[in-house]
This record gives C-alpha cells, structure tokens and sequence, in this order.
C-alpha cells in the first residue's frame, strides 16, 4: 500500500509536469500566429461596408486598446495562468466580449455526448468482434467481416462520411444532414427534442463508429490471436475448461487490459473534438470552434479549447496509470 | 534472402497477394515518372469524362486525366507516409527501447517528454505551423512535422513490450549465459518488438494520410502538389460529388485503401516469418 | 467414480497404446503441398501405474507426439495414420466425439505442463483457476468442492493461502507445484508431463520430482514424462523411449536403457552426461538434426552416424525387441533388425492391439 | 447521381409510410408560411448575442441586418423596385450645405419599433453620440472623424455638423450591403457599456422580430411583425412569409442536396458546377439569369492584384504583359465554367454600369493602341464575350443567349487578345531577359510570380488563380499559386504578396458615383510593405493623375454628372497603367427554389434587387414574395 502511495505522488507530480509544459508550449505557439485578431476585425467592418482609409485607422487603434493585444508576450502568459486557475480563459477576440469559458460551454455537450457514446460503442463492437475473430480464425462470417474491416480501416474517414451523407440524405434522403436537433425545437428534456437529438447523431456516429470500429477490430483480433497460443489458453483447453469460460474469462479478458489504456486516450481525447464529423454532418461542437477560433487568430479561444483537451487527455494518461495496477495483477506498482 | 522471398512467395498466401498489390501500386506510382502532363497543369483533356478506354480512370472538372494525377497523387502520397512512419519509428524505437531498458530516471525524464508530446493537440498545432511556414509547408516538409509529433505513442508501447521482455525469464537465462546486451537484444527480443514495430509502421502511416486528407479537405495543405488528399481538395472545389463525378472520389479512395490492403498484409505475413511462434507453426520444425 | 486402487500398482495392462501413430504438419498454398513428418510412426505403450519417459533433442517430434496423444491437434497439425487408445475408453481417441473426448479432459486425462509462470492465466486467482478445471468432474456443492481442494493442497503440504493469490505472486516452483495439484485433483488415470522442471532450479526441480513421483504412486496414476533431461528420467521414469527425428529409436526399462544403451544415437546421450571429475569436454555429435519436411532416406540419423552402414542409407531399421522389455531400431545393433515395411516401425507382435 | 432516380423509386414504399421531411425541417411552423434562407456567415459562434453595432461578437447577416436594422437611405446594387435610390427612413435625399460641413436629414414619421415605441430624430441624435463618446463600435470611427455635433431639428429633422467638408458624408447612412443602423434610444441609454451589451432579444426597427434561435448559432428563426405597417418596408406592401429561417446549411454540396429535398429556398452561393446540378436536377430552382450563367454578379471586380511596392511590378510594361499573357476564356472555364462576366475595365460590368460606363469605353477601347517598344498593337477584342457564348453553345444549346445585348450582359463584352508576341517586346522593353525556357528579371534573378489565393474559402477565386499561374508558367515565367487560407486578409493587409486574386474595386453597383472604392485609392492614403494598408487599395498604387481625378470627384455632387465623366477618365487611365488586371464580376450563384415561393427578383423579368440573401436590401425581397400555393 505504501508503494502504491509513493507511486500515485510520482505520477501525480508528472501529471502536473506534463499540463504545465503541454499548455505552455501551446501558449508560445498561439502567440506565434501571423494572423492579427484586430486586423479580422477590422476586415468585418470595411468588407463590405463603405469606410474611409482615415476611420478605419482609428478604428485599429481602439480595438487595440480594447482587446488589449499586443502587450507584453510575458505579461500575457502570467496572466493567463493566474486565469486558469479559476477556470477563466477570458474574453474571446473573434466573439468579443464573451467569455471563452461560455463559448466552449456552449459546443463542448454536444461533443461529449457524441464522442462519449461513439468512442464507447466502437470499442466495444470492434473488441468483441475482433476478439472472436481473432479467437475463431476460421470462421467464414468472422473471415469476411475481418476482410471488410481491413478494407473499410484505411479509408479516409471524410470519405466515409461523405459517402454516409450522400447515401442517406441525396440518394435516400430518409436522415436529416444538419444540426444537432430540428429547427425552431427549445432544447430541454422532453421526449420530442430527445427523440430529435438521436435522430440527428444517427449519421455523425454512425459514420465514426464505422471507421473507429476497424482500429479495434483490427488490434483486438492480432491480440487475441496471440494470446491464443498463449501456453495458459492451451493448458485450458486441454484440461477441457468450457469453451465460453475459455474465451471470456482466459482469451478476452487478457487481450482487453491493453486495450483500456486505448479506451482512456481515445477518450480523453474527445476535447479536441471531431472536425471532419462537425464539418460534414453540421454537427454542433468544440472541433469547428477551434478550426473558426485558428481562423481568426482568437488565441484565447484556442487556448481555452487545447487546455481543456491537454488537461483531459493527461488526466487519461493519468488515471490509467494509477487504476492499471488494480486491474491489471501483473502490473507491480514498483516498475 | 532470395530463398526466403521464394519461399514467403509460395507457402504465404498473404504474402504473395500482398507483395503483387504493392507491385501494381508502386508500378503506377513509378508511371508518374512517365506520364505526358505536368502534374499542375490543367486544362489538357476533355472536363468531366467517365472511365473509358480513352481515359481509364475518367477526367475530371479541371481537365485533367485521373489515371495520371493519380500517378503523381499516390507517389507523393506514398512517399509521404512512408518518411513520416519511417522517421517516426526510428524516434519512438529509439526512444523506447532507451527507456524500457535503462529505466530509472532517464525512463521518467523521456516519458515526461514523451507524454508532453502525447497531449499537445495536434490539428491547432499544424494549421498555426502551416500560417508560419505557408509555402515552406511543403508536403515533405509536412511529413517531417508529423514525424516529429507522430512517435509519442507507440514510443510508450515499444517501452512496454521492452519492460516486460526485460523481465522474461528468457532474458535472464541469456544474461546469465553471458550474452552481451546488444546480442541479447538482436537476437531474443527483436522478434517480439520487430512485429509491433511494422504493425505501428502501418498504423503510423494510416494515420499520417489520413491526417493529411483532413488538412487537405479543410485547405490546410500544399495543394499544388498532388496528393490523394489534393485531389479530394480540388473534388470538393468542384463539387464533384454532387455532379456526379464519383470517379474522382473513386479512384483515389480504391488505391489508398489498396496501398494499405497491401501493407497490411506484407506485415502479417512478415510479422509471421519473425515471430519464432507462427514461424515454427508454419515451418513445422518441431 | 472409478478409482484405481493403489494395490494395482504394477499391473501390466495398458493404459495407453498408439499404434503407427503418425502426425503430420500439412500447409497447402496454390495447390503445393508441404508435409512435415514430426511424428511418424511410432507404436507404444504404457502400462498402468507406470512412468514413461520420452528423450529426444529439441525438435525430434516429442511435443508434437504430446500433441498427438492429448488430441491437442489444431490445423496445420493432422493425424494421418494411426491409432491412439485409451484403457479408459471404448474407442480409440480420434474415433471419439469432441463432447466425449471434452469430458474426459481432466477426469481421466490430466496434465502438467512446461513453463509454470505461463500456463496459469494471470489475470485469474488460483482458486478460479482450479474451479475452471476441476469443478464439474468433482459433482460437489460450491463449500464442499472448496474442502476438497483444501484438504488436496493439504495432502501435497501446500499452504491454503496460495488460492486466493495470482500465478505471478507465486515463485517458480511452487506454481509448478500448484500445477501437481491442478493435474492430480480429479485422480487421472493419465497424467502427461511435458518438460515439467525445466525451468527450475536444480533444488526446487528436486522437490517437484519427489512429489510428481510420490503423487503418482499415491493416486495410481499412470503417467508419460517428456523431457530432455536424460537425469531427470534416470531419477522419475520406469521405462524410457528415446525419439529421433519423429521416430521412437530406442525403448526400455529405464536402468536397462542407461547400463546398455543399444542405438548409437542413445549412446551418444548418454555418454554426453556431465560425470564428476570430468575434465575434457564431450565430443559433439557432428551435423544437425534432420529436416522433417525432408527427411533423409533409410534410417533418419544415418548422415549423423559413426556406425553407418550401406543398409542404413536404404532400409528404415523396425523398431525391434532385442532384449527383455527394450526395443531398439538399429541396424548396427543387432543382425535381427529388418527393413520395416512401408516405413512402418515397430514389430506388431508386441503390441495386442485392443479394437 | 446516376443511380438516383432508382432509389428514389425504390425508396417510395419506405418514405410513403413517414411524413414528408419537408415538413419535418421547421418544426413546428407551417412550412408555407416560412422562407428558409443561407446565411453564408454560416454557424454562428456567440449566438445569443444582436448587438450589431459591437464589432466581432456576434452575427450580422443572421437575418439581423436584412430584417430587424433600418437606417435612412438604401441604394440597390441593380434596379431597385422603386428607382435605385430608396428614402428608408429618411423622407428625401441628404440635404447639404455649399461647402459640404453640414447635412440634413427629414425623418419618415410614423415608424415604430417592435416594442412598440416610435422612432424619432431622438435615436438618430442618441445613436451619433453614442459613437461619438464610445471608441471600438462598428461605427465609432467614422462618426468621430467626420461628426462635430448633431442637433435635433425637430421630432422628424436632425442636423449635422462636420468636422470638414465631406460631399460623401451620407454614404454612411447608405445601405449598398450595409451602413450604420439606427440605435433604439430607449433600450439603450438605460446599458452601462454598451460594448458589452448583447441586445438579446433584438428590438426591431424592420418588419420582422426574433422568433427562436439555436444557441449552437445554426439557425435564426423571425416572425413577420404584427405592426409590420408601422415599418419602412409597408410602402411596397405587406412581406409575403411569416417566418424567415437563416440557417447554416454547411458546404456547397449539402446545399444543393437541401434545395433539392427543399429544405432550403435561397442559396447565398455554390459552386458552379454545384448551380449547373440544380439547374439540372432541380425543375423548381431559379436564378438571376434564367439559364446560362445563372449568377448574380455582384458589384465587385475580381482581378489580378499586383504589388506595386516589389520593383518588379513598378513598370506597366510588365503589368501589360502579364495581362497580354491571359487568354480570358480559359480563365472563365476554369473558374466558373464559363458562367463569368468578364471585364476589361477597372469597374464591374453589373446593376447599370454596362449604361454608365462599358457602352461609352467600347469605341475608346476598340481604338486603344499600345506602344510595345518595337510596334503598336490594338490589343483589344471586343469579340471575347461573343466567342466564350459560342464556346459553350454546342453543350448547353438554348440556354445561351444569342442576342448581342443578351450576350454582353451575361458573359460581359471584350477583353485583351492573347499576344504572347507583344508580351515578349514589352518585357525585353521593361529589361527583362529570355535565357533558355526561363525569363529572368533585370536585376538576373529569375521572374518569379506567386500568385495568392484564398483556397477553400473563395474555389473560384482559387480556380482562377491557379489557371492563370498555368498560362504564366508557360510562357516562361516561374509562377505558383500561393494558398494564403486564413492568412489572405492579413497578407493582403501588410502587402506581404507578389499578386493576388481579389478585389479592390467595389461600387454602388445601381449608382454611378465610384467614391465608393475610388477615394481610398488616393496615394496620400498609401503606406509602406509592413505597414497595414486601409482599404482597398491593397495595390498599394500612386499615381498624381488619379489623385486629381479622386480630389475633384470630392468636390462634386453625389449625384453630379461631372461623376460619370470623371469615373471615364479614370477607366482610361487604368487602362493605360494597367494597375491591377481586371477580370470579371464576381458572380454569385444565389439559387432560389419556387416550390413554396414566387416572386424573387431576376434579369429577365423583376430586376427590383439583389437575391444574395446576405445583403441588407434584401428585405426588399419579402414583400415581393408570393406563396406559390394560394393559402387554403
């Protein structure tokens, strides 16, 4: 128990090490943009618009001085992580003066919800399945379905999106391509918007689960396939241990343990949201608000969305590794 | 080696399948080297045809025969996959065997940069690094990018894989027979990492196209150089789906996902004829 | 419940007899077919309450022979020839159906295998472990299948605790222990052993003997133990058969084969033993063992032979009774030795085939 | 799609048994009460927030600026229902004084906004203050460097007063796209920091209000004002839809597939090839043109942007010969499939600049001759339009028009011969040399010409780009496109290009007067490379002769005819230096579907205004719409 102690303090101690160096380096990066917030800014105004060359120099200087860009590199970085500490990311630069905080508050349920669920089902329909195909090699169902996953694996995911959408909103329009729920619906819990909100993940998780589903497939079935010539699969068949004890409890719940680490990064890294998905299918979330906050040079907006996924995926990192030891026997707390 | 090829050819389905995909797809990549237009050009053939004997592969909206831009498409897409897995595995091999082996505080302090390099969000990063280097983002350019971020995670693998083989019983039987290290790690655990090593390869370089077909679909690439994901860029400045011309999806979409077909199982079979297990199972030496 | 009384002790029926036992390794790809003869044609028998040894290098075919008896066969592995016959049941293995054969496992027919840090599932306690293998040959309630494991470990002074933990947290030795245990539960008939001290040290490898030995001779159970070690079987086996390239070249009393080995591959074994006071190293046996996917015509250790004749390089030597209980296949060995038939070993008139 | 109509077909059992998705989209309003309309702008990040007048917080064209703004002048960029000029709430025409420092404004009476609290010279005299004392609105900027007082007349009059003369001091308060919108006083003088308000829900000055919206920002939903009589818009008559929906429906594509499931009545843009599938597949779709080229274009000029700040582009003679180097027609298949309205001149030949200006420059352009160095040349073609109409006659048949009017309307009148020839006497002129295949600069470096484009976010802009870079690139000269995705507006800003594809020109589109772009391209407001240039010179050009054309059109009348004079000698000019190279209009595939709607404007029969939905005058739309099924 002691070692288990000093064990979780070593890897809570890197856990913060990481964050801090993680978040860091991106805040050097963001500041790094070419692109100038106030410049897009000014670009909203004289687009279109008529605008004198005089007022549109005035202009820049009052959205300067507004946003409060280009002050010291250092002073900024201080402030930012006196910031964070409550969880504040400050006003966003392209949706001025909104917090960031209630902008990603805003995309990030849809983006939880979506992924969650997704990342989840994919794991499981492409472990299990693996995990029989890889257990019953010669199976002519499983064979075919090992096949049609290997060659749906490598497909690029927007194709596979793409191709999603065209099928059931063009061809058989029976899906609806757009949104998160039916327009002019009040979001809340009633059966109705529910029913809505399903209704429109249909296709967007569809389509990962379709494309996520092969990369477990594919790791479960050369895991299992090992494992099965694992010399304690073979001494339980041949003392005759019933077949589904032998698959279940000797071949799976070996192959599974690897794959939980998987499980938990796919996971934690949900807060970098999906673009491709939130671009083709016009799905609400954090991935098109960080491509749009990229766009417009909204650093605080960037950081408010990589911090959250940093944070989130070392904290992935994190809890497997303290919670592997407890699952997983082998593992020795002192390693 | 030659014996070995023959033999891989003839005894292992998957090998030889494999091996004469990868030999169609490399001979239309080295067609590239051959073709009539110059990759950027457009204009030079009727808009829009379908598949025919004329054109193969049909043309597209920009009057440019498919079957040449895909030459040129999967030769760079190809090579571009290939240099970020091939420098990507040199870094996470090298980092892991380090780490697995020594341990201690040279394990903490690269895992700690290796965990770094796991959570930095990858997408914000490439789009801000292509603002900066805007025609310096080149695609191989690009692929140096992504083989200096792609590594991090199967580093972490390839220190597991050595963690536990450095505690195998088998490894002590060596060290105390009195096997050098390098000896030791050539000959009893190459084998158990090498597989782990092409299976990554292949997962490293699914990932890095992919990764390049998303940058490419958003604009974010070099798009005056073809790739597969360029011509899904220009499919899409053309609304080709929606006009029907499907084959400028088509053929691209089938040789990625025959280029992989073919790796895959090259590195099965190749996983098989390393791993001393399947080897004696198939070779029956026992 | 059939238990076989501990008085039986040196009954001279079978328990098992193969008959032109011969296994191949098949690989098909594009229509070539690829054979590889590991087991080829090897007629024996063990008597009840017997330990039979089998010796051989690595690769001679020992583990596939294993295979073969266990009906562990998984493709590419095939029987093609031969029979494989139990005391215990009424037909031969193969001609049993796989509900059948699956209910034998363990009641009648157990095993301790090589490797004890990797035959136990490590993500499972010990105790499941047991549950697993054993419970529903025992027909006992849940508390009174736990007694009855207790009161086993008891019998083989091992501790009650090792239940409740897992494979890795146990030393080497005692999980090769706990696989006595394991294997000796139900009281086999046949209890095969492969390689079961290898990996220990020469102490713990001690031990394990004396309790494999002693287990046994309490349980009355009859048992085949492979391993390479030629001092292991001086020490456990009864009878011994020394394998060559798929082949049974020597058998006999175990005494008898050590004081008088006949074949001049048997020799070679034996006279490659560490002796104390030893000061010159051994001479090797030039060349390799064979490939089975090719195997050298006549008499498979020939090309290796300092005895070879022309005949060798010709005839395949039948296995042939050529003392009290000690068969060998051996031109050299004696003038009695005939070309066996069709390749096929082994001199029917010792064996009563049971059909 | 080929296989479309069979699973259609197959599909009929199945969609029989459900409701059609017509009436799914649109909850619970009735479909044949709502107009459903793009927002290019598309999802909008802050949703919940309507303060327009705050820069870069939320949406503008969400249907906000189109139905809920109103100010005192509109000008339409074609015909206009009533004439071009329209007196929103304004009652006539700025009134100056001689010398341009003052201006009076007569207010409409009996206008209301939709809390019901009327409109009054009070809130034009809050909203100028407002700016005047609050730097960062969207208008600040303008009002303190123009504004040096406001006094209220009376309850329909106010009167400002100017810093300086300023004969274009009402183009402020002139919707073309937008202009500045009039503040509700009574919301807000009661806000503490009016920078920080989001005016949520909208009080609304025009004939709709805020029905519901998604706080995704997908989709803005407006209901028809019960009072709509008490708004500016009544004087045409009652608007026909009672809701309007301005949604995100996502790239071109998905478009085209919710106009066709009719889920979607007015595209802002598409792809061309995305218009010729709806023109197609899609019976009930219409556009500005009836066929071919379908688009409206809009009243800006694509061109060739050069830098005049890089030595290489300082000399005309190599301006002129990049220009000789273009075969335009190429250039319009490859960028909007010949769908393009092409431009030889510094204005875009769209609303009633064909009348202003191109029928007046065609006999000057025909005569215009260039010295080459070695021979003059008349490098003008007045033919081009007709041969790129008889380009795409054998494919698209009737859908060209034959007409020479109709011709020069839809794909534009002349432009430069190709005449690599000349090309080569110019630059050998301009000092340039030819070693090999290659061209090389005065100075031996090679002639290297990137050509800047903005990628995905403008395709045709891109497409152009790229075919261009191609026709360079065969004459000799190592020219790229350079994809500036996202980087465009701030390259462009601190002229860090070679060239790009874009314009800085942009007018009025109905009215003839050019200060609209034309004032900013005096050199007094040009700054060096690094620098961020103001709009819209982004060519960085000064040039004496235009200065005193720019300085004497300050002077005159907005409606003075002198304008139209002075705007020729400008186009003369440009043509001569060939500062930037125009190229066409910017055609915008506004597609409009009459399954549930009639009445949208076009060329042919209702030019009254502009379609892109993204515009302000577009509320001009809603009450020329007609529900295609009479309500029952």
């Amino acid at each position: 128990m002691r070692s288990y102690v000093i064990y979780v303090g070593k890897r809570v101690l890197q856990f913060a090490l990481v964050v801090f160096v993680g978040i860091s380096i991106t805040f050097l990066i963001t500041h790094l943009t070419p692109i100038d917030p106030v410049e897009h800014a000014v670009a909203q105004v004289s687009t279109f618009g008529f605008s004198s060359p005089e007022s549109i120099e005035l202009l820049r200087q009052s959205l300067r001085e507004l946003y409060g860009v280009g002050d010291n590199l250092w002073e900024e970085y201080l402030v930012f992580w006196q910031r964070l500490a409550t969880l504040d990311f400050g006003p966003s630069l392209s949706a001025f003066p909104t917090p960031v905080s209630e902008l990603i508050g805003r995309a990030i349920p849809w983006t939880i919800g979506l992924l969650t669920v997704s990342t989840i089902l994919s794991w499981f329909i492409g472990n299990i399945i693996g995990g029989l195909a890889g257990y019953y090699s010669r199976n002519r169902v499983l064979r075919i379905i090992g096949m049609i996953m290997m060659g749906l694996h490598p497909v690029p995911y927007y194709i596979v999106a793409f191709v999603l959408l065209i099928a059931f909103t063009f061809v058989l329009p029976i899906l609806p391509s757009s949104g998160g729920y039916e327009m002019n619906m009040t979001p809340g819990w009633t059966l109705k918007f529910i029913g809505s909100v399903l209704l429109h993940s249909i296709l967007p998780s569809f389509s990962l689960i379709l494309v996520g589903v092969g990369s477990w497939f594919m790791g479960m079935r050369a895991l299992v396939s090992n494992i099965v010539t694992d010399d304690y699969v073979t001494y339980a068949s041949l003392a005759g241990v019933p077949e589904r004890r032998l698959v279940t409890s000797y071949v799976m719940r070996n192959a599974f343990l690897p794959q939980i680490t998987g499980l938990a990064m796919s996971i934690g890294a949900i807060f970098n949201g999906a673009v491709i998905t939130e671009q083709v299918f016009g799905y609400p979330g954090i991935g098109r608000l960080l491509v749009e906050a990229v766009h417009a040079a909204d650093y605080s907006l960037v950081l408010g969305i990589t911090s959250i996924a940093i944070i989130a995926v070392s904290a992935a990192v994190f809890i497997i590794d303290i919670i592997y030891p407890l699952i997983d026997p082998r593992v020795q707390v002192t390693q | 080696m030659i014996a070995v090829f023959r033999d891989l050819f003839r005894y292992n389905g998957e090998f030889a399948i494999g091996f004469m995909i990868m030999v169609i797809i490399l001979g239309i990549a080295a067609a590239s080297f051959f073709s009539p237009y110059e990759p950027i050009d457009s204009y030079l053939v009727a808009m829009d045809a379908p598949p025919s004997a004329e054109y193969v592969f049909g043309t597209n909206s920009r009057g440019q025969d498919i079957f040449w831009q895909l030459t040129f498409a999967i030769r760079n897409t190809l090579a571009f996959g290939f240099i970020v897995a091939l420098i990507s595995r040199i870094l996470s091999l090298a980092i892991g065997l380090v780490s697995g082996y020594v341990g201690g505080a040279v394990d903490r302090v690269l895992m700690s940069i290796n965990d770094t390099f796991i959570v930095i969000p990858l997408f914000p990063l490439l789009v801000l690094l292509y603002f900066v280097l805007r025609d310096d983002m080149t695609w191989f350019v690009l692929a140096l990018v992504m083989a200096g971020l792609g590594w991090a995670y199967d580093a972490r693998l390839i220190r597991s894989v050595m963690i536990s083989l450095r505690t195998r019983e088998f490894t002590n039987t060596s060290v105390f027979s009195g096997m050098s290290m390098p000896r030791i790690v050539t000959q009893e655990h190459l084998p158990y990492v090498l597989p782990i090593v092409f299976s990554t390869f292949m997962n490293n370089m699914n990932w890095s196209i992919g990764l390049e077909v998303t940058l490419a679909v958003l604009g974010f690439t070099d798009v005056d150089t073809p790739t597969i994901g360029g011509m899904i860029f220009w499919a899409n400045q053309h609304s080709a789906m929606v006009s029907g011309i499907w084959w400028w999806y088509f053929f691209p979409t089938l040789f990625v996902t025959l280029t992989f077909i073919g790796l895959f199982l090259l590195s099965i079979s190749m996983n098989e004829y390393i791993d001393p297990r399947s080897r004696l199972d198939r070779m029956g030496n026992s | 419940m059939v238990h076989i009384p501990a008085s039986s002790v040196r009954d001279s029926s079978h328990v098992l007899e193969t008959h032109d036992l011969r296994a191949y390794y098949r690989m098909k790809y594009f229509g070539i077919d690829r054979e590889v003869r590991a087991v080829d044609g090897i007629s024996m028998h063990v008597r009840k309450n017997e330990i039979y040894g089998i010796a051989g290098e690595s690769s001679c075919g020992k583990t596939t022979f294993i295979k073969a008896i266990a009906a562990a066969i998984r493709p590419p592995l095939e029987i093609v020839a031969g029979h494989v016959k139990y005391s215990f049941i009424k037909d031969g293995l193969y001609e049993l159906p796989a509900a059948e054969r699956s209910a034998i496992r363990w009641r009648h027919l157990s095993y301790i295998l090589q490797g004890s840090m990797n035959v136990l599932n490590p993500v499972r306690r010990i105790h499941k472990t047991f549950e697993d293998f054993a419970f529903r040959h025992m027909h006992l309630g849940r508390a009174e299948f736990d007694l009855e494991v207790k009161r086993h470990l008891e019998r083989l002074r091992l501790p009650a605790e090792i239940l409740h933990a897992y494979p890795h947290e146990l030393s080497g030795g005692m999980r090769q222990r706990v696989c006595i245990a394991l294997a000796t539960l139900c009281k086999p008939e046949f209890i095969i052993a492969d390689e079961p001290t290898t990996a220990l040290d020469v102490v713990v490898q001690k031990d394990v003997l004396a309790m494999i030995r002693e287990t046994q001779t309490e349980f009355g159970s009859s048992m085949i133990f492979v391993t390479h070690d030629l001092t292991v079987h001086a020490n456990v086996t009864d009878r011994l058969g020394i394998m060559y390239a798929g082949r049974l070249v020597e058998e006999g009393r175990t005494a008898d084969v050590f004081s008088n080995p006949m074949h001049p591959y048997t020799a070679h074994l034996i006279a490659s033993l560490p002796k104390i006071g030893d000061t010159q190293p051994r001479s090797a046996l030039s060349g390799s063992p064979p490939n089975l996917a090719d195997p050298p015509k006549g008499c498979r250790f020939h090309p290796r032979c300092p005895l070879a004749m022309e005949i060798c390089r010709h005839e395949n030597p039948a296995l042939t009774m050529l003392a009290e209980d000690h068969r060998v296949a051996c031109f050299a060995a004696s003038t009695k030795v005939q070309p066996s038939k069709d390749g096929e070993q082994g001199e029917m008139k010792t064996l009563e085939v049971v059909r | 799609m080929l296989s479309r109509r069979t699973f259609m077909w197959l599909a009929g059992t199945f969609l029989a048994t459900r409701p059609a998705l017509g009436q799914v989209l649109g909850g619970d309003l009735p479909r044949d009460q709502l107009l459903i309309l793009e927002n290019p702008e598309g999802t909008i990040k802050n949703a919940g927030w309507f303060n327009i007048w705050a820069i870069n917080a939320g949406g503008q064209t969400t249907g906000l600026h189109q139905n809920a703004m109103d100010t005192f002048w509109y000008i339409d960029p074609d015909h206009g229902i009533n004439g071009v000029w329209d007196n929103s709430l304004a009652t006539e025409k700025p009134i100056y004084n001689k010398d341009f420092t003052e201006m009076t404004v007569k207010l409409r009476s009996g206008i209301f906004w939709s809390d019901g609290v009327e409109f009054t010279a009070d809130d034009v005299v809050f909203t100028i203050e407002t700016h005047m004392k609050t730097s960062g609105l969207r208008w600040s900027a303008p009002v303190q460097v123009n504004v040096a007082a406001i006094e209220k007349k009376s309850p329909t009059e106010v009167l400002f007063k100017l810093k300086k003369p300023n004969s274009r001091f009402h183009a402020l308060f002139t919707v073309r796209w937008n202009a500045m919108w009039m503040m509700p006083k009574h919301v807000f003088e009661k806000v503490g920091d009016v920078l920080k308000f989001d005016f949520n829900p909208p009080v609304s000055l025009g004939a709709y209000t805020l029905h519901n919206f998604d706080r995704g920002g997908k989709w803005f939903i407006w209901k028809k004002r019960d009072d709509w009589q008490r708004t500016t818009v009544a004087r045409y008559g009652e608007p026909g839809p009672g809701y309007l929906a301005y949604i995100d429906p996502g790239p071109p594509e998905k478009r085209v597939i919710e106009q066709l499931n009719h889920r979607l009545d007015v595209i802002h843009d598409l792809s061309p090839e995305g218009m010729f599938t709806l023109a197609k597949d899609s019976p009930s779709s219409v556009s500005w043109f009836k066929g071919f080229p379908y688009a409206h274009p809009d009243p800006t000029l694509p061109s060739v942007i050069f830098n005049h700040r890089l030595e290489k582009f300082q000399n005309k003679d190599v301006r002129w010969a990049l220009a000789l180097l273009i075969d335009i027609k190429a250039v319009s298949m490859a960028s909007y499939r010949g769908a393009a309205t092409i431009s030889a001149i510094g204005v875009p030949p769209t609303g009633l600049y064909p009348k202003y200006y191109f029928e007046p420059m065609e006999q000057w352009l025909t005569g215009f001759e260039l010295d080459t160095g070695k021979r003059k040349i008349k490098p003008y073609d007045p033919t081009v339009g007709k041969q790129i109409a008889d380009m795409l006659r054998p494919s698209l048949k009737d859908q060209i028009p034959s007409d020479p009017a109709d011709i020069a309307t839809a794909f534009g009148r002349g432009w430069w011969k190709p005449d690599p020839e000349a090309a080569t006497e110019l630059l050998q002129r301009a000092g340039f040399t030819k070693q090999g295949e290659r061209w090389f600069q005065p100075n031996g470096q090679p002639f290297t010409v990137k050509v800047m484009v903005e990628g995905d976010l403008r395709p045709v802009m891109t497409r152009a780009g790229s075919i261009i870079a191609q026709q360079w690139r065969r004459f000799g000269i190592d020219a790229n496109i350079d994809v500036a995705q996202g980087t465009m507006l701030d390259r462009r800003g601190v002229g860090d290009f070679d060239t790009f594809i874009g314009w800085s020109v942009e007018t009025w589109g109905g009215h003839p007067d050019l200060s609209f772009f034309l004032d900013s391209w005096h050199s007094q407001f040009v700054v060096d490379v690094g620098k961020v240039q103001p709009p819209r010179n982004w060519q960085r050009w000064a040039e004496p002769r235009l200065d005193k054309i720019i300085e004497e059109i300050r002077t005159i009348d907005f409606d003075d005819p002198r304008g139209v004079e002075l705007g020729l000698e400008y186009l003369k000019l440009a043509a001569a230096e060939m500062p930037i190279i125009p190229l066409m209009a910017y055609n915008v595939f506004a597609t409009m579907d009459t399954t549930y709607w009639t009445g949208f404007p076009s060329l042919a029969t209702k030019p009254y205004t502009n379609p892109v939905s993204n515009w302000g005058n577009t509320k001009y739309m809603m009450v020329n719409l007609k529900p295609t099924k009479p309500a029952k």
